[in-house]
């Protein structure tokens, strides 16, 4: 094969090589003093990657500090594979969330295959059984033949993955913006289940402990992956980037199938997968957790392709892979555990004492480096941060009400864009039902997994509505946390925690980072308030084509507890005769929202709506506990298009229409995005108990058995419409933008 | 009755069958390695779905060499019922213990929700508890589910009542709406929906479970029969 | 070495949905030419020295594995190939 | 009238999930001599006497929606074939 020279020490210096891996001036020198001489190729590449923002969050530390990590009931926190919280009777649930923006951008499906794959991974790490996925995507509008390209792989790609490996794809969002044009958005949640008593770590503990390697051989894709995914992308990222992941998920099911078994073993001591930095993250990071170090035989690691250098191997970010380590003397039994599910497990290494990641290759030391270095003592900035113009101006705006002439045909608009459209043309794709503990799937506001041999279940949602966010990150982190919650809380769920995917575009721009502050704030803000500690995330930023970065798009994704599925509770109306209450009034709020964007030539301005974080909460409680208290029909938040549109939602497929009266200005009335509110139908006979029990709920109208829509504002019918045409024009819009020629 | 649920590598509705079996069913069962070459304890085979050996190459192509499948077609010879659901239909084809083929479906994605079936021949060991024609609620989750046969094939199928269930609306392009058919002797149902996933109402439809009930009544009665 | 490369084919009389999407697709993007497209797989198998028979060998596997004679056809073709 | 055939193959580098688990089948079904095997399309076109130049359609069309040129390369064959 390829006989490449390696440059030799000297020459990454004087020709400053490290350079092209990413690092800076000032980082090659602390790497240069860490180890008191020159690095060699290798190890420069290993500072590299450990180095980048991707494996050691270098830009946001200071910002992810500030968010609340604990709670009662968090059993891990930020800083494993995934947090864990305690849901009772010895049962804990397992959740993360993960991006995968670059890889999608450049290979649309294998970049999504591979980002579900990863935190997949993250999660039966931990030793949890995982129970459901959830993604969160971003595209630009479906109108180039670019944006529909990526928009379809990509969501070929999470199915593929997902159905093949058998775990359900429960929910998710999408939002479509010119701000994701070149860079889509791509991140993939994982939920597990675990018994408290099967909690794994990633350590490496023991001296003289074997290190062994399990699941796909090593081949050159992805190599440099993490440093990739930490530079914006531009016309030279065609050359640089790695060859491309492509995912196995039927090795990751094996692999799946054999580390659960594998937990139940007492010769296991760690695990932990390799996702970004592959063995050179794993194997730093296991060891500097424990206070250990570890050698490596790079000779033993099973390779896919012939003449792999140290540098290539340790760098490479083949999926379906893990690092263990096992008492010595039981490798033996471990082998055969693997070998049952037809995969390999390689003795590859030992763990030592002396803190030092060190690799032989061919009988000599390819790279010696502490562990400590690369793991925990990374470099950690402070970036500038400054208010941006823009924000200033939106913040001096006059609130303005969009024109609306024709409220009918506005509603059917609004419902035909794809932000609000039906998303079944995508979740029809996905299996949301193997494992047969779906009860509620995708198409109401949080999907619901039972908990089979208990009586429990969990509620899940991502949300993020990132228009609000670029208008005001403060006010939009809370906005986000609030929204989430208000998905968990109308499925009859109390919310037990979230994971946070921040992506942005570059820390280097101040106005970004200040992005990145305030709405870290926001978000810890409405954690607090809303007793929903954080207990892992994901960190993307770079995500910027030709200089232009995205909206700040932090998504939350939330899991709750439903203490009896005699609670689970969905959006969709139940029966005529029915009473349709509404919980808080509109304002005339149209920064961001979905009209304003519609009615403006795709531009948005002015100040997000407001949020008062104790009017959240109250309403929030209110609304749960009579829920539990089963006086409540169905419920669903208004968000997107806001009142008008969340109340045709709750009509569809249901064969059932409404008839309502609300008081104000029409337009704000019908469709301003007011935050803090529901929509909620109750049983006739249940009027006195619910009115009691909800403070602020407004009695406006029927759900009636005649399939047409009927709004009345002041008196005066400005909506009336058949479901049906709704319905049509709401479940159209996806496939028609697919359909028409770019 | 005593069930096995063969498990292939890459299986992943799997446990969904067992747990059909055991906690709504009521009946014993037990999951069965894919390398297992005696199934003589079992009185029905049961081939879940999933994407065993990922469904690489062809869906059910790899799975239907392995070892257990030799044993599969014993019973199946023997008379016991054998229900193939999904990729355990696709085995079924492969291994032609069923005619025809799987052909990627028509609008060329996979397609999960739940669709309405018609039982076209309730006189067999699998749905004789269901009404002739009854319409039933069952989800499919599949991509290649475009069932296939020629016409000599789709004319004996028809002829001998083979057909035992039809989508009352096209779902994915199958031949004369076929979503499942038995062999000649009516002991082997190779289908793409999931009965296994419509057991529980909590779940949405509870459709499925006669099926399996009609597989306990058939070895009942014959049971008794020969006692 | 051997170097066989295996092409199967949808038969003939068979449906095949992904050529009629691929033709589609083309023709909506102008190119109007193109009557008719069937897409198949290509195979590469690469047998050592130790295989004796190959061409029986191929004959078997494509029969029993690598093509389904219900819907497919396929032919074959093997390769010298040198020692690496 | 032409038909074109055009071969899309799996770059060198790119991991092939799919023929992996077939060598693997292979091997455990006792063909021991399949070393490696590598999955990818084989298509047929068939082109009308519109189109004037054929090659460099045959290219463009390889390159914007047959082959994904990220991961994949391709070849083709062009043979004049009666008309029908
Ligand atoms: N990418 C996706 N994958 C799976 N389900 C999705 C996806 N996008 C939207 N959905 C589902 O469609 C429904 C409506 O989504 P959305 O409008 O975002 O709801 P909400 O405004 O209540 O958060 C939800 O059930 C959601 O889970
Ligand atoms: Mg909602």
């Amino acid at each position: 094969m390829s006989l490449t020279l390696e440059p030799n020490p000297q020459q990454i210096k004087d020709e400053k090589l490290y350079r092209t891996m990413g690092l800076t001036d000032e980082e090659f020198e602390k790497a240069t003093e860490i180890i008191g001489r020159l690095p060699n190729y290798t190890e420069t590449g290993l500072f590299s990657v450990m180095w980048s923002e991707h494996c050691s969050y270098k830009n946001s530390k200071p910002v992810l500090r500030k968010f609340p990590t604990e709670g009662e009931h968090v059993l891990q926190g930020p800083g494993e594979g995934a947090g864990i919280v305690d849901i009772g009777d010895g049962q804990a649930v397992v959740f993360k969330i993960e991006s995968h923006n670059h890889p999608s951008a450049i290979e649309p499906y294998q970049g999504a295959a591979t980002g579900v794959g990863g935190i997949i991974r993250d999660v039966f790490s931990m030793g949890a059984r995982p129970v459901a996925i959830l993604n969160s995507l971003r595209f630009g509008e479906l109108e180039t033949s670019r944006v529909k390209y990526l928009f379809e792989e990509v969501v070929a790609g999470i199915a593929g993955y997902g159905n093949c490996i058998g775990i359900p794809t429960v929910g998710g969002e999408i939002q479509f913006d010119p701000s994701y044009d070149g860079n889509p958005l791509v991140n993939a949640m994982c939920v597990g289940l675990i018994d408290h008593k099967d909690i794994q770590k990633g350590q490496a503990k023991g001296v003289g402990n074997t290190v062994m390697y399990v699941g796909a051989k090593t081949g050159r894709d992805g190599i440099h992956g993490a440093t990739f995914a930490s530079e914006e992308l531009s016309e030279s990222s065609e050359e640089k980037r790695p060859a491309v992941q492509v995912g196995d998920p039927f090795m990751e099911k094996l692999l799946l199938e054999a580390c659960l078994e594998l937990i139940h073993n007492d010769a296991l001591i760690g695990i932990q997968d390799m996702g970004a930095a592959g063995l050179t993250s794993s194997s730093a990071e296991m060891a500097s957790k424990s206070g250990s170090g570890m050698e490596m035989n790079l000779d033993l690691i099973p390779q896919r392709e012939t003449g792999m250098t140290p540098y290539e191997m340790m760098l490479s970010e083949s999926q379906e892979r893990m690092l263990i380590v096992v008492k010595k003397g039981r490798e033996k039994e471990i082998e055969d555990l693997f070998a049952k599910y037809g995969l390999e497990a390689a003795s590859v290494g030992v763990v030592t004492d002396d803190k030092m990641l060190r690799l032989l290759h061919k009988g000599e030391v390819a790279a010696e480096v502490p562990v400590d270095a690369l793991a925990e003592d990374a470099p950690v900035y402070h970036k500038p941060s400054a208010e941006p113009q823009y924000f200033r101006d939106f913040q001096a705006m006059e609130p303005k009400t969009p024109e609306v002439a024709d409220y009918n045909e506005t509603l059917v608009k609004l419902l035909q864009q794809p932000t609000i459209s039906s998303k079944e043309w995508v979740y029809d794709q996905y299996d949301y039902q193997v494992r047969t503990n779906t009860v509620v799937a995708p198409g109401s506001d949080a999907a619901v997994i039972r908990l089979r041999g208990t009586n429990k279940a969990l509620a899940m949602t991502t949300d993020c509505n990132s228009r609000y966010i670029y208008l005001d990150p403060k006010t939009g982190g809370k906005i986000a946390v609030a929204e989430a919650a208000r998905n968990i809380i109308c499925s009859g769920a109390s919310p037990l925690a979230i994971t946070d995917g921040l992506n942005y575009g570059s820390p280097e721009n101040p106005g970004v980072f200040w992005q990145l502050e305030e709405s870290a704030d926001g978000i810890s803000e409405a954690c607090l308030a809303l007793q929903s500690p954080v207990i892992g995330g994901n960190v993307s930023l770079y995500n910027e084509t030709n200089g232009t970065a995205i909206y700040p798009t932090p998504i939350i994704g939330m899991v709750g507890l439903i203490e009896d599925v005699a609670h689970i509770t969905t959006q969709a109306a139940k029966q005529a005769g029915d009473l349709v209450y509404v919980i808080g009034d509109a304002e005339n709020e149209f920064g961001g929202s979905e009209l304003q964007k519609m009615t403006n030539g795709g531009e948005i301005f002015g100040k997000s709506p407001v949020i008062d974080l104790t009017v959240e909460k109250a309403r929030q409680d209110a609304l749960l506990a009579a829920i539990q208290t089963g006086i409540v029909q169905s419920a669903h938040d208004i968000s997107e298009g806001g009142f008008a549109v969340a109340l045709v939602e709750k009509l569809f497929g249901t064969g059932f229409g409404a008839n309502v009266s609300l008081e104000g200005e029409a337009t704000a009335a019908l469709f301003a995005e007011t935050q803090s509110r529901f929509i909620v139908t109750v049983k006739a006979e249940n009027k006195e108990a619910f009115e009691a029990a909800v403070k602020d709920a407004k009695h406006i109208g029927e759900v009636t058995a005649e399939q047409v829509v009927s709004i009345q504002v002041n008196g005066e019918e400005v909506v009336q419409a058949p479901v049906k045409k709704c319905e049509d024009a709401w479940k159209g819009a996806i496939p028609c933008l697919l359909n028409s020629e770019a | 009755m005593k069930f096995a649920v063969i498990v292939f590598p890459g299986s992943n509705c799997d446990v969904d069958m067992y747990h059909a079996v055991k906690d709504e069913l009521g009946e014993q069962v037990d999951l069965v390695w894919h390398d297992a070459d005696n199934l003589d304890q079992y009185d029905g085979i049961l081939l879940p779905g999933g994407f065993s050996y990922g469904d690489y190459l062809r869906s059910g192509a790899i799975a239907h060499m392995s070892k257990v499948m030799a044993a599969v077609k014993k019973a199946a010879e023997a008379g016991k019922p054998v229900l193939g659901v999904c990729n355990g239909f696709q085995i079924l084809l492969e291994s032609g213990l069923l005619p025809g083929a799987m052909l990627r479906n028509k609008n060329l994605k996979f397609i999960c929700r739940t669709v309405e079936l018609a039982v076209e021949n309730n006189e067999t060991m699998f749905t004789s508890l269901y009404e002739k024609g009854e319409k039933i609620r069952i989800p499919v989750a599949h991509g290649e589910g475009n069932y296939y046969c020629d016409d000599e094939t789709l004319a004996k199928l028809q002829a001998n009542n083979q057909i035992a269930f039809t989508y009352a609306s096209d779902v994915n392009g199958s031949l004369s709406d076929i979503a499942g058919i038995t062999n000649e002797k009516g002991n082997v149902l190779g289908m793409m929906p999931h009965p296994e996933r419509a057991v529980d109402d909590l779940l949405g439809s509870a459709d499925g479970l006669k099926l399996f009930q009609s597989i306990v009544k058939h070895w009942r009665d014959s049971h008794v029969v020969n006692a | 070495m051997y170097k066989v490369k295996v092409y199967v084919t949808l038969r003939e009389s068979v449906l095949d949905p992904q050529g009629k999407a691929v033709q589609q697709s083309l023709s909506s993007l102008g190119y109007n030419g193109v009557e008719d497209v069937r897409i198949g797989k290509y195979m590469e198998l690469q047998f050592d020295d130790t295989v004796t028979d190959v061409e029986g060998t191929v004959k078997e596997v494509c029969e029993k594995l690598l093509s389904n004679p219900v819907i497919e056809d396929y032919r074959y073709e093997i390769e010298e190939s040198a020692k690496q």
